[in-house]
């Protein structure tokens, strides 16, 4: 279905791995399946072919060793790109990650650098359920010493991707599975090397700032053209990079409109839309002319049945509701129940090309 | 002769089990990741020969031929791959989060070796509280690449806990292949000796082989002389997650594929049990019974409801 | 110097797991150095003499696997403890504690159990240094299916803890190493059976509203004795529970005062005080008068010098200036500089008791 | 005659230091936990007799000795522990953050077993890169219960890294027996061997031991046959962490404690040394050369300034 002038997120990410490859040849790659012959949903392959499985490696079932090696090795000198199909299973990495990498710069007085980047796959709908499909985001933007990035654009993700590589700090790269079909046109896609923005403005708007990030991007552009034709001119801003210190996009276009929602892909309590709204009140405070809102994922686990996800995600329809209610503006019939869901692909794949189980 | 029927009868019941899945999951009425067990129902039927209802099995993803084996609710089997209410977590798992208490099919759960220390907890407990079973654990080789195995393993040798590890070493994790993952050198029995547990390694296509030898670990088990190993050497038919043949993807040597498609364990068995003088339609009567139940389980799943998202809220906490 | 009339935090700990042990005889309780001369600060002696040591055990060092074992233990019906001589370490279990713990109960609707109580404890000061001062509270207050409970005074931490143990749900007991030495008359011991608050009101006051919870409860005190002489009366409330749906305290006093500064004992971006300023924010905003504002730990670690560690941790006299300055209020001469450090001891221990090195 | 004489000067100066900071730490001037290595000296010196500065070690909470061994600045050390800006991390890091990267001695941190993965990835670099350098990693006993320790091994012993690893086995974690650790069937040299490190075990208070095992290891890991490790039996004097002897506390049996202290790895040389006829002034005089280094590092330590807290937000993120 795919023509000359159109690429995907999948396509972007391999593109950022290749190009980060060459560019240093001191780079290594490794994951579970990272050279397999799905090649972790399309985004490694041909990495192993390119550049020999010294670099480009499987591992065994042990994520918490295998990222104190990568860490090791970044240490050594190597620039080191770590992949895992789900988030969920870098749980076990914990220690590495918040003892050694996210502190080793600063505990070591900058002696040593850690160029590791991670990326993290979320997984949503089709009976994934408790253990894969968890964005834990919120917990590594709270250590200091990690950056986080979410991308959610096709244009952007592999500039987004490279520049992570590319950093001499340690990244989580969280990427949502129901991205990486996503497509857009080549010619839109930024260069590698220009340096990404952490806050994205996707449209602009008067009445309404929308804040997300992740896929929730997504559903927040199509709520935004919902709210246009009902007469609501919202901003939607995208906070690609989770760090407050970033954020000024966000806190301008709040003392513009006054009003704020902020769309989490994760848990709703204790989490990234919690900083923002709470970074947004200090800032802002006075320019706040109603409660700053947010929607997340309720606080439970996500569970398997698809008759018991219909509700779990927040949709285009369900931020719509919500700002139009947060504004007592009357509703349309059609969103009216914005919790149903209206297209004629089941709420639990993100689109024809997604055939299961993962 | 007896027992090799019943053994034959169980190890037929989770083929054919499997394969109306199989058969079935194209229909996308089945929404969650399955791991099928074709071509590994020896090891779960040999080791549940010495298994009574008391004693408390757990497993990983790959769990399906586990709960048949151990007496699980073949209705709430079916029904929990619909997402039905009368499946066994009434939809909440799916496939990777079985469970029947009633058979002593405690739990499997989707994270790779996250379920060894939990059978080993187990065993603490029954140690503790001095109670007549024991605890297993399933997993595959891939498993004892994580450090929760080696550690689950070295306390329950520590404390001479009464738990019995079964390693379902199919020479696969996904696509990856043993030698991208351990040693040439490596052999899992040596290294859980090691660790202290009483370990020896069978032909897990044999049901025989796994039977005797699980009678045996379990009988010292049993004795209190603590934790063992058993290791089934075995092949998956199909591919990892999900219902089909995958070997036109090329990551498994196709002579390594024929030669463990020849041993297949239930066309062994059956071999094995004509040799002994069954007869033919005595095991297509087996086949024939075996059907029409997991028609009526397929029948079942899907009349039944689906469960009631205004519950989603119960059961984060205790109650 | 201890009277009959006086007891410490430490041994109410004590206390509460002597009769917890006493009272579920199915009940278990180990962790690394719970058995030794020592006894966790003394927290677990005589535990061990009393109960046995098939119940009452040290254990390898291997927090993860051995947290999944407590897990078993739980399933199986035995009631666990775990102790934790610092929550760091226990970054090893992460997968056990959210994949399975936190969720069991859930994703088994409901079958089965995980009475399991984890007790982690956070250093500081004396060169605790980066890998021994951190307190991820927020991370456990973001997973669905944990209880947090933070405690911070010797008159209530029995019933707290007892109430832990025996609660069907598995429990984070966040406990800061400077509270143990911490004293107390034994008559205001609050039963053991008496279901603890999950918001204390410490102080009343009309004119602000500072809400903190474990060790900063005690600076916070101290700073709404200075505030007082200086003529602000402000309301000190502790979380002791961290889930919002239990503060309903916290939004009664911000609903009066119209001003809220939250305390916090961890980094202080993608915090436990975000959290509770995006929660007042939604519900109280049309009585706030000014930005709630947060005062928490800087977002780097905690370097292990003395020289460095001065500015790192609040204290009751950055409180009282961080509320006055927010008034736009004078401040008096003696804490014009309130990151100097007044007392005659060292800022980097609790108390004479304390003499290293842990 | 001569290296031993070598190794009875960096076991003896290691001794010396040790003792030094024991005396002092009670001024409170050191103030961060500090792990003593009195009485493990030889370990740390036998192995470091075959490493070039271009190894790379890693290490645990109980560094120093491994630290010194490697070449790393005594001035630096000390001026660490006393939180100053000379110190080896600027005072950020401390006695359980010791580095010198201008000897081959990256790091030591204070997880239990979480350094070990970090060698092992150096090691992969070195392999990679095609370096000709090795990677070496010092932990004790109690860290080979982390599934960290098994997780590194088996990936080392997967890819044949160059990597050492060095387990000093001194019997406790804190005041904890192996007893109530590891079962008591436990070799940690067989363990080694069936994960697939060539593992052999020494005395660790005879220096001559360490170094000769260690030396055949590194032949073999420098040729490429793969990752080693060498456990060595030792015993630490003192209490775990900080400067005191701890012994009125009961927790290891007197007669075992006497065993050790006669075994002190630093008077069984000296007398080696006297019986080979090196005469005591010679030895005498090495201890005043070493005593005034000492010094000369605790008055420089003394006077050194403290850093600057105004930094304090430098170095969180790579610049
Ligand atoms: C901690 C973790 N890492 C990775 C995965 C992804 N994963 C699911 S099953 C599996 C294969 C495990 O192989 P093995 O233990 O041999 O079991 P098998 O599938 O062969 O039965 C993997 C890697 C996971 N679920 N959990
Ligand atoms: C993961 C973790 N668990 C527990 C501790 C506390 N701790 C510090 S040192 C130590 C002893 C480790 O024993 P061993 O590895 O034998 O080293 P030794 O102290 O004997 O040299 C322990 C348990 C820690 N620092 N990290
Ligand atoms: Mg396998
Ligand atoms: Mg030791």
């Amino acid at each position: 279905m795919q023509s000359n002038q159109t690429t995907t997120f999948a396509e972007q990410i391999n593109q950022a791995q290749h190009q980060a490859m060459q560019d240093d040849p001191a780079m290594l790659a490794f994951g579970l399946g990272i050279s397999d012959p799905k090649g972790i949903f399309g985004t490694t392959t041909g990495l192993a072919e390119s550049f020999g499985h010294e670099r480009v490696f499987d591992m065994p079932t042990a994520e918490n060793g295998m990222t104190g090696i990568g860490i090791g090795a970044a240490l050594a000198g190597s620039r080191v790109l770590m992949t895992h199909q789900r988030l969920d299973f870098f749980l076990l990495a914990m220690d590495q990650l918040v003892n050694n990498a996210a502190k080793w710069h600063y505990m070591f007085n900058g002696q040593m650098k850690v160029p590791l980047t991670i990326r993290l796959i979320i997984g949503r709908g089709w009976g994934q359920g408790p253990t894969h499909a968890q964005n834990l985001q919120s917990w590594f933007a709270h250590i200091p010493g990690l950056k986080v990035i979410t991308p959610s654009k096709t244009d952007a993700v592999a500039a987004q991707l490279y520049s992570a590589i590319m950093d001499d700090s340690p990244v989580i790269f969280i990427e949502h599975r129901w991205l990486h079909q996503q497509q857009c046109e080549t010619s839109q896609i930024k260069p590698l090397t220009l340096r990404p923005e952490p806050v994205r403005v996707h449209k602009t708007g008067a009445d309404y700032t929308i804040v997300a990030n992740s896929y929730m991007v997504l559903e927040s552009l199509i709520a935004a053209r919902k709210l246009a034709e009902l007469g609501i001119d919202a901003e939607v801003l995208e906070t690609a990079e989770l760090e407050p210190a970033c954020w000024q996009p966000v806190y301008q276009s709040v003392a513009k409109t006054g009003r704020l929602l902020v769309c989490d892909s994760a848990h709703t309590s204790f989490s990234v839309a919690a900083e923002i709204i709470s970074s947004v009140t200090e800032r802002c405070f006075g320019q706040l002319k109603q409660a700053p809102l947010r929607l997340g994922l309720p606080d439970y686990p996500e569970p398997t049945s698809i008759a018991l996800t219909k509700h779990f995600y927040p949709s285009a329809d369900s931020i719509t509701k919500k700002v139009m209610m947060s504004l007592q503006r009357e509703l349309p019939a059609s969103i009216q129940d914005a919790d149903e869901h209206h297209s004629t692909r089941p709420h639990d794949v993100p689109g024809e090309w997604f055939k299961g189980p993962f | 002769m007896n027992s090799l029927l019943e053994h034959y009868q169980n190890m037929l019941r989770i083929r054919r089990v499997e394969e109306a899945i199989a058969a079935r999951y194209s229909e996308q009425q089945m929404r969650c990741p399955t791991h099928l067990s074709i071509g590994q129902e020896a090891a779960a039927v040999g080791v549940s020969a010495s298994l009574t209802v008391k004693d408390k099995a757990y497993s990983s993803h790959r769990a399906h031929a586990h709960y048949l084996a151990k007496g699980g609710s073949l209705d709430a089997l079916i029904a929990e791959l619909y997402g039905k209410q009368t499946g066994c977590t009434g939809g909440r798992g799916g496939s990777m989060h079985l469970t029947d208490l009633s058979a002593g099919f405690v739990a499997s759960t989707a994270i790779v070796g996250n379920s060894i220390p939990l059978a080993v907890g187990n065993a603490l407990h029954q140690q503790v509280q001095k109670l007549d079973e024991i605890s297993v654990t399933y997993f595959g080789e891939g498993a004892t690449e994580e450090g929760a195995f080696y550690e689950s393993a070295n306390f329950a040798a520590l404390r001479k806990l009464p738990v019995l590890f079964v390693c379902e070493n199919n020479r696969y994790s996904v696509y990856s292949p043993l030698s991208v993952r351990q040693p040439e050198s490596r052999s899992i029995v040596a290294l859980a000796n090691a660790i202290g547990l009483n370990a020896i390694e069978v032909d897990g296509n044999d049901v025989e082989q796994v039977a005797a030898a699980t009678a045996e670990l379990v009988k010292g088990i049993r004795n209190g002389d603590g934790p063992a190993l058993i290791e089934c050497h075995t092949y998956r038919h199909r591919e990892h997650c999900g219902p089909n043949f995958d070997d036109d993807l090329g990551y498994r040597p196709e002579d390594e594929v024929a030669h463990w498609l020849a041993r297949d364990p239930v066309t062994l068995l059956q071999q094995k049990l004509l040799d002994l003088g069954a007869s033919a339609q005595q095991l297509e009567a087996l086949d024939g019974k075996i059907g029409s139940e997991i028609a009526n389980a397929f029948e079942l799943a899907q009349v039944a409801d689906f469960p009631n998202p205004d519950d989603n809220e119960r059961f984060v906490y205790a109650e």
